[in-house]
């Protein structure tokens, strides 16, 4: 029996073949692939109170109600998708499963737990020209006025569905994309990054 | 190229959206108790209305949630949009 | 190094930097700050290009993207461009052109002798001849093709990058005039966001042609004065060489930058053009006017210029255009251009001016330099061919609007024309927005707007500088006003304060003629299209009476200008022609693009790996390394066989077949579009969308299930499995997965919200392999934990979670090909691992990788049928001989009502059969038509087709399962398949099982 | 009518061409009709002139509330052929096409109807499907219709991109050799030509706003320059249709949508073919005068703004370069919209309405054009005698309900 193997990521081929520079080219972008722990969709009716609690009691954080906004608590993300669906992400230094809390914590409960693991991935662009780049592809409006840190959306780039997430005030972005489409986009990314210069980010 | 208000996450382009065709048709409560002549109705015919059209629209690339536009269809103007079941559809015979 | 015609100061040419060009194979100069157009200009050759219809010889009209005549095929293979315009070239070092349309030289063009067939040739001459005989047509056709056309096309790829890019802004400013800056200093300084874009290559508009003071410095200055400070501005964008082509709904404007057009290098990073998706709050147009020339005869000559362009030759490129000039004006605009002329040392023959007695500030001051001024005059023709030698004058009465007396000459080499100014509306008035004519000024100018936006300056026919500046200074203001910006109120006009004072213009929409106005061939209103002014009184006496039918009937302004110059003088012409007001007769719609815009920009990067999207598996590199052929299914790319060595397709697709009948194949099904379903609802909800019934089934069970449309129609299918007691995995087809999510969510959300029931696509998260065939229950054990494989305890139809491979698995027990089978999902991470490890484990057993064409192979054996390609929208459940998966016992599904109508219960309809070839060995090619005998003459009726055709390895013989009339009381029955004209091929009808008809196989 | 022919031409030469005869008149209309034509595109206009020549009715009136020409017919991509799926829409078409061979000579009015061919192009193997079995249907039903492969697409179409590389590279196509194009102008103004000389009044500039009905039956309408009496009233104003049919009190199976075309400036020619492909969405072919001329799909929404989305734009110029790569510095000059009325089976409405002496031609969507002759044809019949043809008796509005659709959308190439 073969042992336990290592997750396999979707984009490291495409991702590979771009250069790592170590000087820090002024125009350039920065990409990276984020490795989440969970991804979780989360379904559930908040107009039920004890929802909403025993959600917050499970997540260490409240889930946001505002559309298009993110509640962070350390390791644990909360994207808002919808009005009763949001997409959790843990980092690889959570601890636990949160799969199993939230199964374990809302038995009983209308809800919908569904990881997500695996049919997604998140990459990161970085850098200044990182908004520039993203906007050739993508018809949201990201100046810093309208999409701001804690924001995310969900949106299409490049004929791909995509969450974007602006993490905090540096030109830096998540996007999180379906595995099947994600070295296409990585793909676009690096035609689209042509004139500031494309660099892979340690 | 329009922009659509998405009673959830706001104004977002043309082309994140799938278009659902008239609002507000209600699916008869017993199918197979009315004519064929009324099912044809309900499957086939539409308002099409030149002017104020009340019409169902998808975020497909966004929330996901379908919701109603009343738009005029010369002018392309969108005049306001509506959570499902926030106006009440009209009842048809 | 610098040209004859080049004056030895002036301009904004950058004079230390020569560049050197070709056009029609010669070498020639000019300097950074030329166009093309200008360069020539100052090289002296006037000569640039050859008329559409009758070929004659034209020259430079314009200075700007209003230029019907100068069309250069500009570059070489693979980067040759046809159609472009010489005024709107920036000069680049080593930049070549040639002119188009004309043979073997635009100097000598056999085709000019059209010219003197011109009576034969009158506004769509062609629908009135090549009628006769009719089969010469194809030939006059051909002839008529190949006078067609300007430019060729490149014959090769074209080897640059378009960009695109969206940007969103508060306001957006279009044309950088004394307007356009204006308004966008006043709403930068408010905070807004704004863009301004302008097609020249530097900002200030007019100014930049003109020779203007500026309360006391050049106007130039104060340009720069604001642009240092718009530069300043964090949230001001500038885009120069940007023109804005289309004004779409909802404030969307496109903008097309050129970014390397204007030189010669390419380094293959930046794109050569980009466009701009904009989507702006506020809109402010100050697009300027354009020059509208006067009509005559003989006023194509190359040498009859715009005089607003002359005056830009001079001031901003310093080009002495002639030895002696003629000013033909119709208002005061044009005399600055006199003074232009002789500060450029052009001697100034006269000025023509069908006015009385023109008395504002500018005639008065060329009076006073000596200028004679020939008031109540007319041109009426010009005389000269590739060269001007002189014109002639009449008299004209300026209330008759008739000419009279003797006509006498004027020698000269240039003709500067103004017939006043077009305010150009086109952004305006594609916006949606409204036209008025406006008497006293003569044009038409922006009446009501119909989304948000504001016409200032001359577009919004403002001629005077001090009040364009004035309009610019407000719309800007408001428009930030309007955005949120700003305290709406604006700061004072300190650029300039002084008014000019002029007489107003005598509309002429034409020199009027003596005689038949239809006589007139050569007084041209569109040049481009070589329309003259008795086209369009032919025309309207034909009864093409409306601007519309003109417009088509003389093909006035539908060239690459789109009657930038001739469109209104066409309606007056029209106006007059039918004895009714300008007003009555309205513009023809104005519509993007503004000016052209290539397919390459427009697709931007959507071409080659990235004009669609390529969704892989996780399992695809391997795939590839196995040396798979692909087939694209939707968007996914899925292996369709695994060639081994030199092997045909049929062949590697017989031994895949053979594999899954004799031991174990293995598919990668993880494209199946997959649908997380769950709430307490669930079931009634599964009942509510699938034709049979799921309230009995267990948890651990899987079934199958159809899904019809509203109209009773087969729309998809595919295995459920219930997983807990409110939660099920649905399976899609692979390309139905997003319609399918998309159908049930509309359901849910609209008209069935009473059902708790939440969906999640999860087709990503799983990757699928399916293990098929006798060896897979043996192959599955070796790398299955936690579940008894056994069939009692894992039996057909049913789902097991376990660790397969060490990784945690649901496994469904079902196939579609009709052998012991299990479909593993795995989370997608481990696909990969997944599947190296079954095939690891299956070495023994000859484990063979099979693609789609085996995969469709062996369930056409099974008579299974494929939605997308066994139906087409048009079978219901009842046509593909499945009433069995239709319960009576529910009230409702959706589709249900529909099978009930007068035509879905016909028993006629064309219904799914198999078909067995009389002779073992022909296989039907898919997509045959079934007919009743083997001879008949057209029209040949028609039984039905063939969906699915094999040569059945398994079977020895070939199958096909295909629809027919009627088909399922057939069985048995001899019908044909039509091949083609002369060949059938005889086929018996069968039941669509072909193999293991008792389905024994997969139940071991 | 004074005959249009290459003497004409010369005679009126030589008094420049001062003394041609009107096109057609330019009338009052009169108090009562013995059939109002609501709609002065092509099939209006074919449908008065087959009136006045088949069925001898003369006292007829074309009503245009713009000018004729104006709608969908002045703004096609003028594609031209027959071969379709399905027996009933194929024998419609062909019969129109058949017409179409002879309409030049017949209207006297050249309308340039030239056979260059009509390629489908296939890109899937699904996509060969559909078109060998649509072939297959058009060579019984008489059609002519040939299955080509990569490699005969590459010879009759140099320039195309048949590259297997591409993302989804060309696998065959359909060629129907008597298709091709007509010019779009020349069809409404040679049929208004020849309906006028007929003595049908063609009034432009009159909106029909309302339809009156006396016991069950329209009897008259209401427009822009007053009432008109009409015997019988034939409705085809394709976009509008739903609004004429309020106006009549029924409802219809159509949505309006917009489709969109646009032309580049003229080229010396390149393709002397006209290609379309349905799974990348667009279609190009070059005019007499150098233009390519392309289309591509309808936008999404119901719409009747006479204009369509600029994305639709962009998705087609990247397929037409995806097909034709040397076009990529071609310049679009010009883009413009239409409406057309969509059913839900991509079928034409022909035939009678629930109001007696109302009849309605619609539904022709994408691809009415090319039917112009034919269903003006039909639509006579149908009028003068109270009851449709064969060709459209298929094409009725009674198969909403009795489910009898015709479903083009089936087999590719729907479109156009
Ligand atoms: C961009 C585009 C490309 C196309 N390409 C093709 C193609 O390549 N091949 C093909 O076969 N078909 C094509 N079509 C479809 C084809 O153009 C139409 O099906 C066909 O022209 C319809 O002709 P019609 O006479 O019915 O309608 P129209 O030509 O639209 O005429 C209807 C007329 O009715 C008038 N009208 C409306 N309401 C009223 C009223 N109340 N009172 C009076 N008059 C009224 C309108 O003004 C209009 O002139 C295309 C359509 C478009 C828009
Ligand atoms: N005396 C007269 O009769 C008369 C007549 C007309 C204009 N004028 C003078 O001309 C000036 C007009 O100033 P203004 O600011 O209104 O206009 P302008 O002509 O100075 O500037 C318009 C600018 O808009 C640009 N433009 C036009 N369409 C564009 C598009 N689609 N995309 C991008 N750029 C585009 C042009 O390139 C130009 O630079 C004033 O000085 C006025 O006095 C005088
Ligand atoms: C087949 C065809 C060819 C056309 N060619 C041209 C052309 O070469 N130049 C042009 O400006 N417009 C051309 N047009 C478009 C018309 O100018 C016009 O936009 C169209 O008929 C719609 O009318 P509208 O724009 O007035 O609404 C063409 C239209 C058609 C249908
Ligand atoms: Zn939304």
């Amino acid at each position: 029996m073969s042992e336990i193997p290592t997750a396999k990521s979707s984009i490291e081929k495409e991702l590979n073949s771009i250069p790592t520079f170590n000087t820090l080219n002024e125009s350039s972008v920065f990409i990276s692939e984020k490795r989440f722990k969970d991804h979780i969709n989360l379904r559930l009716d908040i107009s039920d109170d004890g929802n909403v609690d025993a959600l917050g009691n499970i997540l260490g954080v409240e889930v946001p109600i505002e559309p298009n906004t993110v509640n962070i608590n350390g390791e644990v993300s909360v994207l808002w998708l919808g009005p009763d669906e949001w997409l959790i992400l843990t980092t690889e230094c959570y601890p636990n499963s949160m799969l199993d809390r939230l199964s374990k914590g809302l038995i009983g409960k209308v809800a919908s737990i569904v990881d997500m693991s695996g049919g997604q991935t998140v990459i990161n662009l970085d850098g200044p020209n990182s908004m520039n780049l993203l906007a050739k592809g993508c018809t949201l409006d990201l100046h810093p006025r309208v999409f701001g840190d804690g924001k995310c959306a969900q949106t299409i780039i490049a004929k791909t569905g995509v969450i974007i997430r602006k993490i905090d005030n540096s030109p830096s972005y998540d996007l999180i994309v379906r595995r099947s489409y994600a070295d296409y986009l990585v793909l676009w990314i690096k035609d689209a990054a042509r004139e500031y210069g494309l660099s892979l980010a340690k | 190229m329009l922009m659509i208000d998405c009673p959830w996450c706001g104004n977002r382009d043309e082309s994140e959206f799938m278009y659902g065709g008239e609002g507000n048709i209600v699916r008869p409560q017993d199918p197979e108790s009315i004519s064929d002549d009324s099912w044809s109705d309900y499957l086939f015919m539409r308002k099409n209305t030149k002017g104020l059209y009340m019409e169902q629209w998808l975020h497909s690339y966004g929330c996901r949630r379908w919701f109603l536009a009343e738009r005029e269809t010369v002018s392309y103007e969108i005049l306001n949009t509506h959570k499902i079941g926030e106006i009440n559809p009209e009842s048809k015979s | 190094m610098r040209g004859a015609y080049r004056l030895n100061s002036g301009g904004r040419l950058d004079r230390d930097r020569p560049l050197e060009f070709t056009f029609n194979g010669r070498i020639y100069s000019g300097y950074v700050g030329d166009t093309l157009a200008s360069a020539l200009l100052a090289n002296g050759v006037r000569l640039v290009g050859r008329s559409f219809k009758y070929h004659r010889p034209r020259g430079i009209v314009g200075s700007g993207s209003e230029e019907p005549n100068a069309l250069v095929q500009l570059g070489k293979n693979p980067r040759t461009s046809p159609n472009q315009i010489a005024t709107q070239i920036e000069l680049y070092d080593g930049l070549s052109a040639s002119s188009v349309n004309c043979w073997p030289s635009v100097k000598f063009d056999i085709r000019s002798l059209t010219g003197m067939f011109s009576s034969l040739l009158p506004p769509g001459f062609y629908y009135k001849t090549f009628m006769w005989p009719r089969f010469l047509w194809g030939l006059y056709e051909l002839i008529l093709r190949r006078s067609g056309g300007y430019g060729v096309a490149p014959d090769m790829k074209d080897p640059d990058r378009y960009d695109k890019i969206n940007a969103h802004c508060d306001v957006l400013i279009v044309g950088s005039g004394p307007a356009g800056l204006s308004a966008a200093v006043e709403a930068g300084r408010t905070g807004a966001r704004v863009i301004l874009v302008d097609e020249q290559a530097e900002f200030g508009g007019s100014i930049l042609n003109a020779n203007e003071n500026y309360h006391k410095s050049h106007g130039m200055n104060w340009v720069s004065s604001i642009l240092d400070e718009l530069k300043l501005m964090p949230e001001v964008t500038l885009l120069p060489r940007s023109t804005a082509f289309g004004y779409y709904d909802h404030n969307f404007v496109g903008v097309l930058e050129r970014v390397t057009d204007h030189s010669s290098i390419s380094d293959g990073l930046s794109p050569r053009q980009r466009i701009w998706r904009v989507r702006a709050k506020e809109v402010v147009l100050a697009t300027g006017s354009i020059e509208r020339p006067l009509v005559f005869q003989n006023n194509d000559r190359p040498g009859v210029m715009l005089a607003s362009s002359v005056s830009a030759y001079i001031n901003r490129y310093a080009v002495k255009l002639g030895s002696s000039a003629v000013v033909f004006t119709n208002n005061d605009s044009a005399y600055s251009s006199v003074l232009d002329l002789l500060s450029s040392g052009v001697d100034v023959a006269g000025v023509i001016d069908p006015r009385p007695k023109p008395n504002g500030t500018l005639p008065n001051i060329v009076r006073s330099h000596g200028v004679p001024i020939f008031d109540s005059s007319v041109i009426v023709d010009v005389k000269g061919s590739k060269n001007i030698r002189a014109v002639e004058l009449m008299n004209i009465d300026y209330d008759s609007k008739k000419i009279y007396g003797k006509s006498h000459k004027l020698r000269c080499d240039l003709v500067a024309v103004s017939g006043g100014w077009n305010p150009t509306v086109h952004l305006h008035s594609q916006s949606g927005g409204t036209l008025r004519y406006d008497v006293s000024k003569s044009c038409f100018v922006p009446g009501i707007n119909s989304q948000n936006e504001q016409s200032v300056g001359s577009c919004n026919g403002t001629f005077d500088l001090k009040e364009c500046i004035d309009d610019g200074i407000k719309a800007g203001s408001r428009a930030a006003y309007a955005t949120g910006f700003g305290v709406g109120e604006w700061s004072e006009n300190t650029a300039c304060t002084d008014f000019q004072t002029e007489d107003p213009l005598c509309p002429m929409w034409k020199v009027p003629s003596s005689g038949n106005e239809s006589k007139w061939t050569k007084q041209f209103v569109d040049f481009q299209t070589d329309t003259s002014s008795s086209d369009i009184y032919i025309a309207a006496r034909e009864g093409y009476e409306s601007i519309q039918h003109v417009k088509r009937y003389t093909t006035l302004g539908m060239g690459n200008d789109q009657g930038k110059l001739g469109n209104i003088n066409g309606i007056g012409i029209l106006a007059d022609a039918l004895g009714q007001d300008i007003s009555d007769i309205g513009t023809t719609t104005f519509r993007p693009n503004y000016t052209p815009i290539s397919y390459g920009a427009l697709a931007g990067p959507d071409k080659g790996i990235l004009f669609d999207p390529v969704r892989k598996t996780a399992i695809h590199e391997w795939h590839e390394a196995a040396g798979a052929k692909f087939e694209n299914v939707g968007q996914w790319k899925r292996p369709w066989f695994y060639p081994r060595g030199r092997e045909f397709m049929e062949e590697a697709v017989e031994r895949e077949c053979l594999a899954v009948r004799e031991s174990v194949g293995v598919l990668d099904a993880s494209t199946l579009g997959k649908i997380d379903i769950k709430g307490p609802n669930a079931t009634d909800f599964l009942e509510r969308v699938y034709t049979n019934s799921w309230r009995k089934l267990q948890v651990g069970q899987c079934r199958y299930g159809l899904m019809l449309g509203e109209d009773g129609m087969v729309m998809d299918d595919g295995v459920t499995a219930k997983l807990e007691d409110d939660h099920y995995l649905m399976h899609t087809t692979s390309s139905g997965a997003g319609n399918v999510m998309n159908w049930l969510e509309l359901w849910l959300q609209t008209e069935w919200p009473d059902l708790n029931v939440y969906l999640t696509s999860v087709t990503d998260q799983w990757a699928t392999i399916q293990i098929n065939g006798p060896n897979s229950r043996n192959l599955l054990s070796k790398i299955c934990e936690g579940i008894d494989l056994t069939n009692d305890a894992f039996p057909y139809m049913a789902v097991r979670r376990g660790v397969v491979a060490g990784v945690q698995a649901r496994i469904f027990r079902v196939s579609f090909v009709g052998e012991l089978s299990y479909e593993i999902n795995v989370n997608a991470d481990y696909g990969l691992h997944l599947w190296e490890s079954v095939i690891g484990a299956g070495k023994n057993y000859g484990i063979t990788p099979f693609g789609t064409e085996a995969m469709h192979l062996l369930r056409a054996e099974k008579g299974y049928v494929i939605v997308g390609q066994d139906t087409d929208g048009s079978m219901t459940p009842s046509d593909l001989g499945m009433n069995w998966i239709i319960t009576k016992r529910k009230d409702d599904f959706l589709g249900k009502r529909s099978l009930s109508r007068e035509d879905s219960i016909r028993t006629d309809r064309k219904q799914l059969v198999g078909l067995i070839t009389e002779d073992p060995s022909t296989v039907i090619p898919e997509g045959s038509q079934v007919i009743s005998s083997s001879s008949g003459s057209v029209p040949v009726p028609m039984l039905g087709h063939i969906t699915s055709s094999y040569m059945s390895p398994t079977l020895g013989h070939s199958i096909a399962l295909g629809f027919v009339e009627g088909g399922h009381s057939k069985l048995g029955e001899k019908v044909y398949v039509s091949i083609n004209d002369s060949k059938v091929i005889s086929a018996f009808i069968s039941n669509p099982v072909f193999y293991d008809p008792q389905g024994k196989r997969q139940d071991v | 009518m004074k005959r249009y022919s290459l003497f004409s031409l010369v005679r009126n030469g030589i008094n420049h061409h001062s003394n041609w005869d009107r096109v057609w008149r330019n009338p009052n209309p009169r108090p009562e009709y013995d059939v109002v034509i609501i709609g002065g595109g092509g099939h209006g206009l074919a449908t008065a002139y087959y009136l006045a020549k088949e069925h001898k009715i003369t006292k007829i009136a074309v009503l245009e509330k713009g000018y004729i020409g104006g709608g969908n017919t002045g703004r096609n991509t003028e594609i031209v052929r027959s071969n379709y799926l399905w027996d009933e829409a194929a024998q419609l078409y062909e019969f129109s096409l058949k017409l179409w061979q002879n309409l030049s000579s017949e209207l006297n009015f050249n309308l340039m109807y030239s056979k260059k061919g009509v390629l489908n192009l296939g890109h899937s193997l699904q996509d060969m499907r559909d078109i060998s079995r649509r072939v297959n249907a058009n060579r019984l039903n008489g059609i002519d219709s040939e299955l080509l492969s990569t490699e005969e697409v590459k010879g009759l179409v140099p320039i195309i991109n048949t590259s297997p590389d591409t993302r989804y590279p060309i696998l065959g196509a359909s060629l129907q050799k008597r298709g091709g194009t007509a010019r779009h102008d020349g069809v409404a103004w040679g049929f208004g030509r020849a309906a006028d000389a007929f003595g049908v009044d063609i009034i432009q500039g009159c909106e029909v706003v309302g339809i009156r009905q006396e016991d069950g039956s329209a009897v008259g309408v209401d427009t822009t320059k007053g009432y008109i009496k009409a015997k019988k009233i034939g409705v085809a104003v394709a976009g509008h249709s739903t609004v004429l049919a309020n106006m009549a009190g029924f409802r219809l199976p159509i949505e309006t949508h917009p489709l969109q075309a646009w032309v580049t400036d003229p080229i010396k020619p390149v393709l002397d073919v006209v290609v379309m492909s349905n799974s990348v969405h667009a279609y190009v072919s070059q005019t007499d005068r150098g233009e390519l001329l392309a289309g591509a799909g309808i936008d999404a929404y119901v719409g009747y703004g006479q204009r369509g989305s600029f994305s639709v734009l962009e998705h087609a110029a990247s397929s037409i370069i995806e097909l034709f790569p040397i076009f990529s510095r071609i310049r679009v000059v010009r883009q413009w919209g239409g409406i057309v009325d969509t059913t839900p089976d991509a079928c034409p409405i022909i035939g009678k309405t629930p109001l007696k002496g109302l009849f309605l031609n619609c539904g022709w969507g994408t691809g009415g054009y090319k039917a112009t002759p034919g269903s003006g044809w039909v639509f006579a019949y149908t009028i003068a005698n109270d009851t449709p043809h064969n060709l459209n008796e298929p094409f009725s509005l009674e198969r909403f309900i009795t489910g009898k659709l015709i479903d083009e959308h089936g087999a590719a190439g729907v479109a156009h």
